[in-house]
């Protein structure tokens, strides 16, 4: 019996959106007469953290603490469009609609706030914890709760903003294929150390150093959620998941979580993550999406160990153990 | 048809419904007593997001039947914080980012409540075991079990 | 995790208040004491439980479908078939004039798949579901079924879906999407090595923790709520109003709160067929998949086939590369022939080659129907695209690692689908993954950047 | 009709209920209930028995009887029972453990009943009402067998002469790709004197690895004193195809599983 230790590489990009469909997403902002900030999306979280994030972006560009804003997303009677969520779109699209809600209502909180101060607007900045501010004469201020309140009971003003942000489509040209599918691409280059038992074809991977390039990390605890989870789960298509194990047969598949196979708590590689930020061009605060491409890198990272440490080449997903003593079997000559 | 009686407590308050007999204790809880905490991720017991404590057990309460929990002390998820105050694990959860869909936090949480009862300073295996019932599609296992070890830390700091 | 600020410090502000900052996430203290409301913990009074009678055939004619002891059955208030579906034959797509029409919500005259929905059945109690949809007789005629893409697209193969009239998805382009960049022949000729290989992966459940589901509860106003966990709202609402033939106005939503999806709720399944049982019956109505159904039933990730051709040189340099990707569709189309176009988009990946040829086929064949999974489009291709990078090295004993900086696309180089690289940053990620991963490259290649355009 | 549950103070008159067409004995719950939630519709009612001798665990002079309503974890934590914690743990996770039982465990089909497969390899006897069958009799006809199984028997096998092992894809709790129990007596000499073989998921329920117990005998433990035993280990198996393997992948790999057991 031996174990046999490898690695492999892989690097990959990924990019953001669903150009090739048209991609629009709105949302709008409001205040409430004490200054908090409602986004209203039709946005849906499935678990990455869209409200959160769409919470950072508005209290961001409208300079408040994340606590005062509250997202409602969701409910088709109340918020606008967005396409959906998938393509890792959510945050690049519907963060850049909610800017520019977010900018549109702050613009209005500034103009009520400069009457207030009898000041214009553009000398006005905010300071991030509730508060407006003269540029340059900081004890002239204004909370913006006070500001809210004028809005709403002294000048009949509105303090709220309407976001649209639309890729248009691109039709792929017929024949030469010309066409701009994304708008903006992440990165990764994945590292795997696996060790193959060549007896069983049991792979077990040891370590995987995860390089993330995601434009930027709007919440870095947030992303490191998405980019740990997203490593596990490129594992886990690599060396487990099918619903056909047999194919051309179709029996067998799964049915519970039992037969079905994920890689379980045991089974966990140590793993890295190191992000770099290049800031996109159009993406809200420079991000990209990293919900998805997170995911992929491990996959070829792994096979690339595998044939590393054994010296076969498994060609077909998953890498299972059989796939693995078979060629392993095939490579010494042995009939099977 | 007949409705049959079942009584128990759930997280120390007196419960008592008439049920269908052969309900499962998870569709009691979630449509009689209205505690949604526990979820049905399989129905078949391989996914763990129903777990609940029975008398101190950690049990699937997808696969109980409800009659069989008379007398019984119930312990769900919803029932842990106390006074608005959240339990330790909770806490740890959270400070840990370990939720992601949270859809499998309660039962996991479940799970891990029971270990440190059992176990107050448990090894990373023991954790893994103790977690090894409970399927999290999100998260990737790691800032759950992170979360566990830290929230028995916390414990040992506190009673010590 | 570390964020390494040293790269591209020079294009990022770094000053903000609440972007970068770990601020905790709004939704957690719900999950963490199972306050968070999901569909399937709404629960309204008298609500009827909806379960599907699926084809245990890959491919058969329907003869006939007899409810008869079915809606006898105790519990039982309505069994719906084709007929009761207002516009039956749909696809989700349309919303974006990707068509034709070519999948039925209740099967009509035909099953394309071991699984199809053919009759719902909607009784007082799951159980009661469960044993009317076992009395449901239907008399198939079973017919040929093709699994295999290749074989699918063979003259003769069995047709699979008569609203395509081929096995394949027709696009503007004919039967691929294209793209032709240089001459991949050319290349091919001058190249010292040339390797052609093939690639294939299995279909791949979402398999999240909560499955696929709504609850419907009628208003009371002609107007429906649906509770559901769809990736997309709008999508959902507007194809549930075309396939109901409803105006979107009695239709609300609600949703947003998912218990995981990557790609695996985006279909609108569940959702319609529930709102007219909701419609039909006056009552509210919950369809929520099974664990069985969400493993087998629900959409999985296209299984695909990518055949990569490529010539190089000994020097690490790629001249020409070839990809012909196939996309198993399934039966029906849902979101595959998307899939299919965006890896004509995205190979030959990060990498810039002068001559490049991509073909990508949408094929239809009998097995479930596939749709869109986290890294819909690029998964699979990445995969074989990076398999064959290694194999490449190896072929010229060249570092895979140093290999793929060679071949790094960077700034303003031609993609072979015509936009210049812009943002590009797969040169610092593999610096800082040869740091991280003790993985010596040539100095080299440690001074490269992606700012600077290649040779 | 609903899934009424009917409960009983005694096995008998529990048996007597059994009778009825559709009702299924309701151990832990991990297979009828599921079951039933599943919409397998043949099953129409649950029945069980709180008979206070199906939970008992009595050792006395080597020798072991587990009432049927023993659950796995209340075998991992008896402390007589130490040997067979292993096995008992193989069983699921922590909440399945404190539900699954051993009268349960006997029907399970493969790649489930990995303590079955223990129980086995220690020649246990399955008990009802109406008396005592060899667990490989029990085994064969299984599908037939209506009357409740109130216990298992077995004697404590010697320190050290039962060894486990239950190799999954998913860790630390997958279902198996194959599970082997084993029970072995040496002579002073160290040569095998007595042997017997069980493997989980060679067949569709547990099975004795009969001509690699044979070959056993009056051999060492050493690499070269088990490669007969190996030569031979697949002989007679008929193992399940699953999600989890097929079943050339675990003929394959018996021997190599075996072999490491042997020479642990």
């Amino acid at each position: 019996m031996a174990i046999r230790r490898g690695r492999g590489v892989a690097a990959i990009n990924y990019p953001t959106g669903m150009n090739l469909g048209g991609d629009p997403t709105q949302a709008l902002v409001h205040s409430t007469p004490t200054g908090n900030f409602m986004v209203t999306l039709s946005s849906v979280d499935l678990g990455q953290g869209m409200k959160q994030i769409m919470a950072q972006i508005c209290a961001e560009t409208i300079g408040v603490p994340t606590d005062r804003v509250v997202v409602d997303t969701a409910d088709t009677d109340t918020g606008p469009h967005c396409m959906g969520t998938f393509a890792s779109r959510g945050t690049h699209r519907a963060g850049n609609a909610v800017i520019q809600a977010a900018r549109e209502a702050r613009q209005v909180m500034l103009e009520v706030a400069a009457e207030e101060l009898e000041v214009n607007a553009s000398d006005l900045e905010t300071d991030g914890q509730g508060n407006i501010l003269v540029k340059g004469a900081p004890q002239k201020s204004i909370s913006i709760f006070d500001v809210a309140l004028s809005a709403h009971f002294k000048r009949g003003r509105s303090i709220s903003g309407r976001g649209m942000f639309l890729i248009p489509r691109s039709y792929p040209e017929k024949e030469t294929g010309a066409m701009k599918p994304s708008t903006c691409y992440a990165h990764a280059c994945t590292v795997a150390e696996v060790e193959v038992d060549d007896e069983t074809g049991e792979v077990t991977v040891l370590t995987m150093k995860n390089v993330f390039e995601i434009g930027r990390a709007l919440n870095p605890k947030m992303v490191e959620q998405q980019l740990v989870g997203g490593s596990w789960m490129g594992i886990s298509h690599a060396l487990y998941e099918t619903t056909e194990p047999y194919y051309p047969n179709r029996d067998h598949g799964g049915t519970d979580f039992n037969q079905y196979l994920m890689p379980g708590p045991g089974d966990l590689a140590q793993t890295e993550i190191i992000v770099l930020e290049r800031p996109s061009a159009d993406g809200p605060y420079g991000a990209k999406g990293p919900g998805e491409m997170c995911a992929n890198p491990q996959i070829p990272a792994v096979a690339n160990a595998v044939f590393d440490a054994v010296g076969v080449r498994i060609d077909t997903l998953p890498i299972t153990p059989e796939r693995i003593l078979r060629a392993l079997k095939a490579q010494a000559g042995a009939p099977n | 048809m007949a409705k049959v009686p079942v009584q128990f407590t759930l997280n120390g308050a007196e419960k008592a419904e008439f049920i269908d007999s052969g309900t499962t204790l998870l569709n009691t809880l979630r449509d009689k007593i209205g505690d949604t905490s526990p979820k049905g991720g399989c129905h078949q017991g391989t996914c763990g997001a129903c777990s609940v404590i029975i008398n101190g057990e950690l049990r699937l309460s997808c696969l109980t039947l409800a009659e069989t929990c008379n007398g019984a002390a119930i312990t769900t998820t919803s029932g842990l914080s106390e006074g608005g105050v959240l339990h330790p694990l909770q806490r740890a959860f959270l400070d840990a980012f370990a939720t992601q869909c949270g859809f499998c936090t309660p039962g996991m949480i479940m799970a891990a409540k029971v270990l440190l009862d059992q176990t107050p300073n448990p090894s990373r295996e023991d954790v893994v075991e103790a977690l090894s019932g409970n399927i999290c599609r999100c998260t990737g296992y790691e800032p759950i079990i992170q979360a566990v070890l830290t929230a028995a830390r916390s414990n040992s700091q506190n009673a010590a | 995790m570390e964020l390494r600020k040293n790269y591209f410090a020079d294009q990022r502000k770094d000053d903000l208040h609440e972007i970068g900052q770990p601020r905790p996430r709004s939704d957690s203290p719900g999950h963490v004491t199972g306050k968070t409301a999901y569909f399937a913990d709404r629960n309204f009074p008298g609500m009827l439980h909806l379960k599907m009678v699926r084809s245990p055939h890959h491919h058969a004619r329907i003869r006939s479908i007899d409810t008869s002891e079915a809606e006898k059955h105790p519990g039982v208030v309505k069994v719906l078939t084709a007929k009761d579906v207002p516009h039956n034959v749909y696809t989700i797509l349309i919303l974006i004039q990707i068509g034709p029409e070519d999948e039925t919500v209740l099967a009509d005259g035909k099953v394309r798949w071991k699984g199809e929905a053919v009759v719902a059945v909607l009784a007082e109690t799951e159980r009661a579901a469960q044993e009317a949809a076992a009395k449901v007789k239907v008399d198939y005629e079973v017919l040929p079924a093709v699994f295999d893409m290749e074989e699918a697209l063979k003259p003769g193969a069995p047709l699979v879906n008569e609203y395509h009239g081929q096995n394949y998805y027709l696009y503007d382009s004919g039967e691929c999407r294209k793209v032709r960049f240089g001459d991949v022949e050319a290349g091919f000729a001058g190249a010292d090595h040339i390797l052609e290989q093939t690639y294939q992966s299995s279909p791949i459940e979402h398999a999240p923790a909560e499955t696929t589901g709504c609850v419907v509860a009628p208003e009371g106003n002609d107007r429906f709520t649906c509770y559901t966990n769809t990736q997309a709202m709008f999508f959902t609402l507007d194809n549930a109003s075309i396939i109901l033939q409803m105006p979107g106005s009695k239709l609300h939503f609600v949703g947003g709160t998912v218990g995981g999806g990557f790609g695996g709720k985006v279909d609108v399944i569940v959702e319609p067929i529930a709102i007219l049982g909701a419609k039909l019956t006056g009552r509210p109505v919950s369809f929520i998949y099974s664990r069985e159904e969400e493993m087998q039933i629900s959409s999985p990730r296209a299984a695909e086939k990518v055949v990569i051709k490529d010539g190089f040189m000994k020097d690490g340099r790629i001249v020409a590369r070839k990809v012909t990707g196939y996309t198993d569709a399934g039966a029906y189309s849902r979101h595959s022939p998307y899939g299919a176009q965006k890896g004509a988009g995205h190979y030959p990946g990060p990498y810039t080659i002068p001559n490049v040829w991509i073909d990508t086929y949408c094929v239809y064949t009998n097995r479930t129907p596939s749709s869109a999974m986290r890294g819909f489009g690029v998964t699979i291709g990445d995969f074989a695209l990076e398999v064959q990078m290694d194999k490449l090295a190896r072929l010229i004993g060249m570092d895979p690692l140093e290999f793929r900086f060679i071949n790094a696309y960077r700034d303003g180089d031609m993609k072979a689908h015509r936009q210049p690289t812009e943002g590009a940053a797969l040169i610092e990620c593999m610096q800082e993954a040869s740091r991280a991963a003790n993985w010596p490259v040539a100095e080299k290649y440690l001074s490269m950047s992606s700012y600077t355009k290649g040779a | 009709m609903a899934l009424a549950l009917q409960t009983f103070s005694t096995v008998k008159d529990a048996n007597a209920a059994l009778k009825a067409a559709g009702t299924r004995y309701l151990g832990g719950g991990t297979l009828v209930v599921r079951a039933a939630n599943e919409g397998d519709v043949s099953v129409s009612g649950f029945v069980r028995s709180t008979e206070p001798s199906l939970s008992a665990i009595t050792v006395s002079g080597g020798k072991v009887s587990i009432g049927a309503s023993v659950t796995m974890a209340a075998i991992a934590r008896h402390r007589d029972l130490a040997p067979l914690a292993r096995a008992a743990r193989a069983v699921g996770g922590p909440a399945i453990r404190n539900m699954a039982t051993v009268g349960g465990n006997l029907f399970a089909p493969a790649p489930y009943g990995d303590f079955t497969v223990a129980l086995l390899a220690l020649d246990a006897s399955v008990s009802t009402n109406g008396g005592d069958l060899p667990i490989e009799t029990f085994l064969a006809t299984r599908e037939s067998h209506h009357a409740i199984i109130t216990a298992v028997g077995f004697s404590l096998p010697l320190e050290g002469g039962f060894r486990f092992l239950k190799v999954s894809r998913v860790k630390p709790k997958g279902v198996s790709v194959l599970s082997i129990a084993t029970v072995l007596e040496q002579a002073p000499d160290g040569t095998v004197s007595s042997a017997r073989i069980a493997l989980g998921c060679m067949a569709d329920r547990p099975m004795r690895a009969k001509a690699a117990e044979n070959a056993l005998l009056g051999r060492k433990l050493t690499s070269d004193g088990i490669a007969p035993a190996l030569a031979v280990a697949s002989e007679g198996t008929s193992p399940v195809t699953d999600p989890i393997a097929s079943a050339w992948y675990r003929n394959e790999v018996l021997p190599v599983h075996l072999g490491r057991l042997l020479l642990a």
